[in-house]
């Protein structure tokens, strides 16, 4: 993802220097991603304390908290790329949007999915159209009609751009989903973490829930990277070098 | 004056043509020969600024039109494979939008001159779904006789659909623009009989894109 | 004109419509545009009139009482300023308990009573374990209590 | 923290169903797309294999 | 440029006038489809009465996304679109002025018409006031919404579906302050905040959707 960027940008955002070093990163990050779950999941159940008021359905929050981040996070990945892509007609950031999109949407279902299951013990409901919820359902919408109008442009070039405007018109609903809490009066609760003033969680249930999170980044991280090869080899298929590679491959 | 740089056109996995200059002065005029499917519609809309390059650039007096384009646009007069007319208003009605949007709206008297000089004056107040095929590329080739024109037209088989008598009155009127120092962009399948000191032609077919001045 | 004041009249319009546009929003949270009326808000007939509506408010302490056939129950929403009695027959949310939020759908009856036809907890967003709970409930009740004897001992 | 038993641990306090309900589905959909990007990248890797093959054998007949 | 604007506006409305049957459909799908409410729900005026905010604002909703295939689409057939892309004057203005007018054959029908309905659901004056200025501030943010979900899936196959895709979670803001309005003046909670951020809505919305459209059109013409 962002880290080819990071230390020599020119080199790394052709397709043909950027598929080999996705290749390289990318099993370290799915081993990252196995082994943060992996603690996560262990502080998650048998460190981290029951809650005083949900009692063990809390638990919950350990994957919803950090899917909710996630999808957030990767639209505003995936929009910033897809405008890196429309200004700069660099055709690896396009790709890279379009690789996320899938994951992203994931998130989004598992964040709504968690959140539904986790609101019918403690609210007593499973689903409510306050402005946290609908936000993110419409987050939902906004990934699937992104994969959808892709799919559906024949050319490239133009599925890519068209892509790129839908995906900037979006980013408006970001923070109107991270801020709803504070703007409305929701059902749902304020952010347990925020940039300003200090968490109101125990340590240990915090330290679980950034651990998990930081395991479900790296995922994303690998998770895109195989995708954006897939989409690499696809999309470069009458280069020469894609048909050596995929003469080594078979 | 048009320059165009190193110009390469990739449709898909196919690469139309690459590395393609030429420079178009006034009074000149470029053909662009080639085969269907070679890429003459392409070049034609990369020249107009609605298509961007791959990769190269193209150049209006020095600029990169990329950077000016409405200022680019309104001295390019482009008439593509479809006439641009609607159905459902008058011939005059249609070509007074055209003027007007090109940013020079001009009044009925020239307008009725110019349909005129296409010989479709009596269709002018006639909607457009009821005119024949070649009655409507007369309607919409009475753009260029609107005066005044603009220097840079871009004509994309200009000759489809006319009987012989509107070959010739387009001819007369290429020949004339191309005397006052116009420039012209044109491609086709006949042979074209206009006067002018240069006539450049790009051959599309030939993939490296020979330049020659006839 | 030249396309450069063009470009700075378009782009000065835009600025002028996205100003435009965050005041508008921005004063229109100042108004009641709300999930849940508050029982102040409803005391002083911001609420709806003869249509479902939500309150949202702690539950009173010690107001809860469940009628004789187990399902029926009664309890005071208060955001402390003003409260509402309501009566609500069905299950309660695990989470519905007296001092916490809770966010109730339905209408006020002739007698002002709300007559819930859905109860939802409300929780807030800090999470610890019981004994932290416990020593918190005793800091705050200390603190109270310290407040109590130093509002006494201003008088 | 100890559960006691395997029991205790799958009640979750009388919550067992939300709290497994979502972390099973968690890991089905992460599971599902782990397994959608290997086969995709088979997929791609075969098609192009095909395609190759098959712009290899027109070459030759046309030389 | 105020110029150019006009003559998109004139040529296009001079073509609704010469086409009227394409206005009077979407009219008459509106009604028919507010109409069928009362029919399938049964006559009882108090429910009914709570339904017609959302009612009138889904319907208007289907009314505008279905115009939404006049929008461009004519345009793009006969070329016209790609002399409006080479025309001297900036491209957003062009936009604004097609929209102006797909606003002004589609939205202010349903605007005029809404009250009529109204009454057909029992609403008060006071209420069918507000549904009036509601869909007065919120009727040209859907066209201007509508115009980006056009001109992304101009030329593109299926794009009646895809448009809906895109262009109905976006319209979601809208019908919720839309219909929140109305059915906040019928409960007595007065409607201004929610006619506010429509207001809000529709300033956002005039900044930026010419913007997004316009470069989505230079994007489906290459």
């Amino acid at each position: 993802m962002s880290k080819s960027g990071r230390f020599s940008w020119f080199y790394f955002s052709s397709p043909q220097s950027f598929y080999p070093l996705a290749g390289t990163l990318q099993p370290w990050f799915a081993a990252l991603a196995v082994i943060l779950c992996a603690v996560g999941l262990y502080i998650s159940f048998f460190v981290a304390p029951t809650d005083a008021q949900q009692g063990e359905s809390y638990r919950i929050i350990f994957i919803h908290v950090p899917a909710a981040w996630m999808s957030m996070f990767l639209y505003l990945v995936m929009g910033f790329w897809s405008g890196v892509g429309l200004v700069f007609n660099t055709r690896l950031s396009s790709m890279v949007a379009t690789a996320l999109a899938p994951t992203g949407a994931l998130f989004t279902f598992i964040a709504l999915w968690t959140g539904a299951l986790w609101g019918k013990p403690t609210w007593g409901t499973w689903w409510v159209w306050d402005a946290r919820l609908t936000s993110e359902l419409i987050l939902l919408f906004l990934y699937i009609g992104f994969m959808a109008l892709q799919a559906a442009i024949d050319d490239q070039r133009r599925a890519d751009k068209a892509g790129a405007v839908l995906a900037l018109v979006g980013v408006i609903n970001v923070p109107i989903i991270y801020f709803s809490v504070k703007w409305w009066s929701t059902l749902h609760q304020g952010a347990s973490v925020s940039m300003t003033g200090a968490p109101t969680m125990a340590k240990t249930m915090l330290l679980g829930m950034l651990i998990m999170a930081l395991g479900f980044w790296m995922y994303s991280i690998a998770a895109t990277l195989a995708r954006v090869r897939c989409v690499i080899l696809e999309r470069e298929r009458h280069t020469d070098w894609v048909a050596a590679e995929i003469g080594a491959q078979t | 004056m048009l320059e165009a740089r190193q110009l390469e056109c990739t449709r898909g996995d196919r690469c139309l043509f690459t590395d393609l200059s030429f420079k178009l002065g006034r009074g000149q005029m470029l053909r662009v020969a080639g085969a269907n499917g070679s890429g003459k519609t392409s070049l034609l809309r990369i020249m107009c600024g609605l298509v961007s390059p791959s990769a190269g650039e193209l150049r209006w007096q020095g600029r990169p039109i990329r950077d000016e384009r409405e200022e680019y646009s309104r001295n390019l007069v482009f008439i593509g494979h479809l006439n641009a007319l609607k159905d459902d208003l008058t011939a005059l009605e249609n070509l007074q939008c055209a003027a007007a949007l090109s940013g020079k709206p001009a009044d009925v008297g020239r307008m009725l001159a110019a349909l005129e000089r296409f010989g479709v004056a009596h269709c002018a107040e006639l909607p457009a779904k009821v005119l024949s095929q070649g009655q409507r590329r007369r309607v919409a080739l009475a753009r260029l006789a609107l005066a005044p024109a603009a220097p840079l037209w871009i004509l994309d088989e200009p000759f489809s659909a006319l009987d012989v008598g509107a070959v010739v009155e387009l001819e007369l009127l290429l020949a004339a623009h191309l005397a006052s120092d116009g420039m012209v962009v044109l491609t086709t399948h006949q042979e074209v009989q206009v006067v002018a000191h240069a006539i450049l032609r790009v051959d599309l077919d030939l993939h490296t894109a020979a330049l020659r001045a006839a | 004109m030249k396309p450069r004041h063009k470009r700075f009249i378009l782009v000065g319009a835009g600025i002028a419509g996205l100003a435009l546009s965050a005041g508008l929003v921005l004063s229109a949270f100042q108004k009641n545009l709300v999930f849940f009326y508050t029982p102040t808000q409803v005391a002083a007939n911001e609420a709806p009139v003869g249509k479902s509506f939500r309150i949202g408010g702690l539950v009173e302490k010690g107001s809860v009482k469940r009628e004789a056939d187990g399902v029926s129950v009664q309890f005071v929403v208060t955001d402390t300023a003003k409260s509402i009695p309501v009566v609500y027959r069905g299950i309660l949310p695990d989470l519905f308990k007296e001092g916490k939020g809770v966010v109730t759908q339905g209408k006020i009856g002739p007698d002002g009573t709300f007559r819930a036809e859905e109860v939802l907890a409300k929780h807030d967003e800090n999470y610890m374990p019981p004994a932290a709970q416990d020593a918190v409930n005793q800091a705050t009740a200390k603190k109270a209590a310290q407040s109590m004897v130093a509002s006494e001992k201003g008088k | 923290m100890n559960w006691g038993s395997w029991q205790n641990f799958l009640a979750m306090g009388g919550y067992g169903l939300y709290v497994w309900g979502s972390y099973a589905v968690t890991l089905i959909v992460l599971v599902a797309e782990i397994v959608a990007l290997i086969t995709r990248r088979r997929g791609v890797i075969e098609h192009l294999a095909k395609y190759y093959a098959a712009r290899r054998r027109n070459h030759e007949t046309e030389a | 440029m105020i110029r150019a604007l006009g003559w998109v506006l004139r040529r296009d409305l001079l073509l609704a006038f010469r086409r009227r049957g394409d206005v009077v459909n979407a009219l008459v799908f509106f009604v028919i489809v507010v109409s069928l409410f009362p029919l399938g729900v049964g006559p009882e005026a108090s429910q009914l009465r709570n339904m017609a905010p959302g009612v009138l604002w889904v319907a208007a909703l289907l009314a505008c996304m279905l115009s939404l295939a006049r929008l461009y689409a004519p345009d793009h057939q006969d070329g016209t679109l790609e002399q409006m892309l080479l025309a001297g004057e900036p491209l957003v203005v062009l936009v604004m002025g097609k929209v102006i007018s797909h606003w002004l054959m589609s939205g202010l029908p349903l605007v005029l018409i809404a009250p009529l309905l109204g009454l057909q659901f029992d609403l008060p004056g006071d209420a069918l006031a507000v549904l009036c200025v509601s869909l007065l501030i919120g009727t040209p943010v859907l066209s201007l919404i509508g115009a980006v979900g056009a001109a992304l899936t101009l030329g593109v196959r299926g794009s009646g579906v895809l448009v809906a895709l895109l262009v109905l979670p976006l319209y979601v803001p809208v019908l919720i302050f839309g219909a929140g309005s109305v059915g906040a003046v019928a409960s007595g909670t007065g409607a201004e905040a929610h006619l506010m951020l429509l207001g809000g809505f529709l300033a956002l919305s005039l900044v930026l959707a010419p913007w997004a459209s316009a470069a989505a059109l230079r994007i489906a013409m290459e």
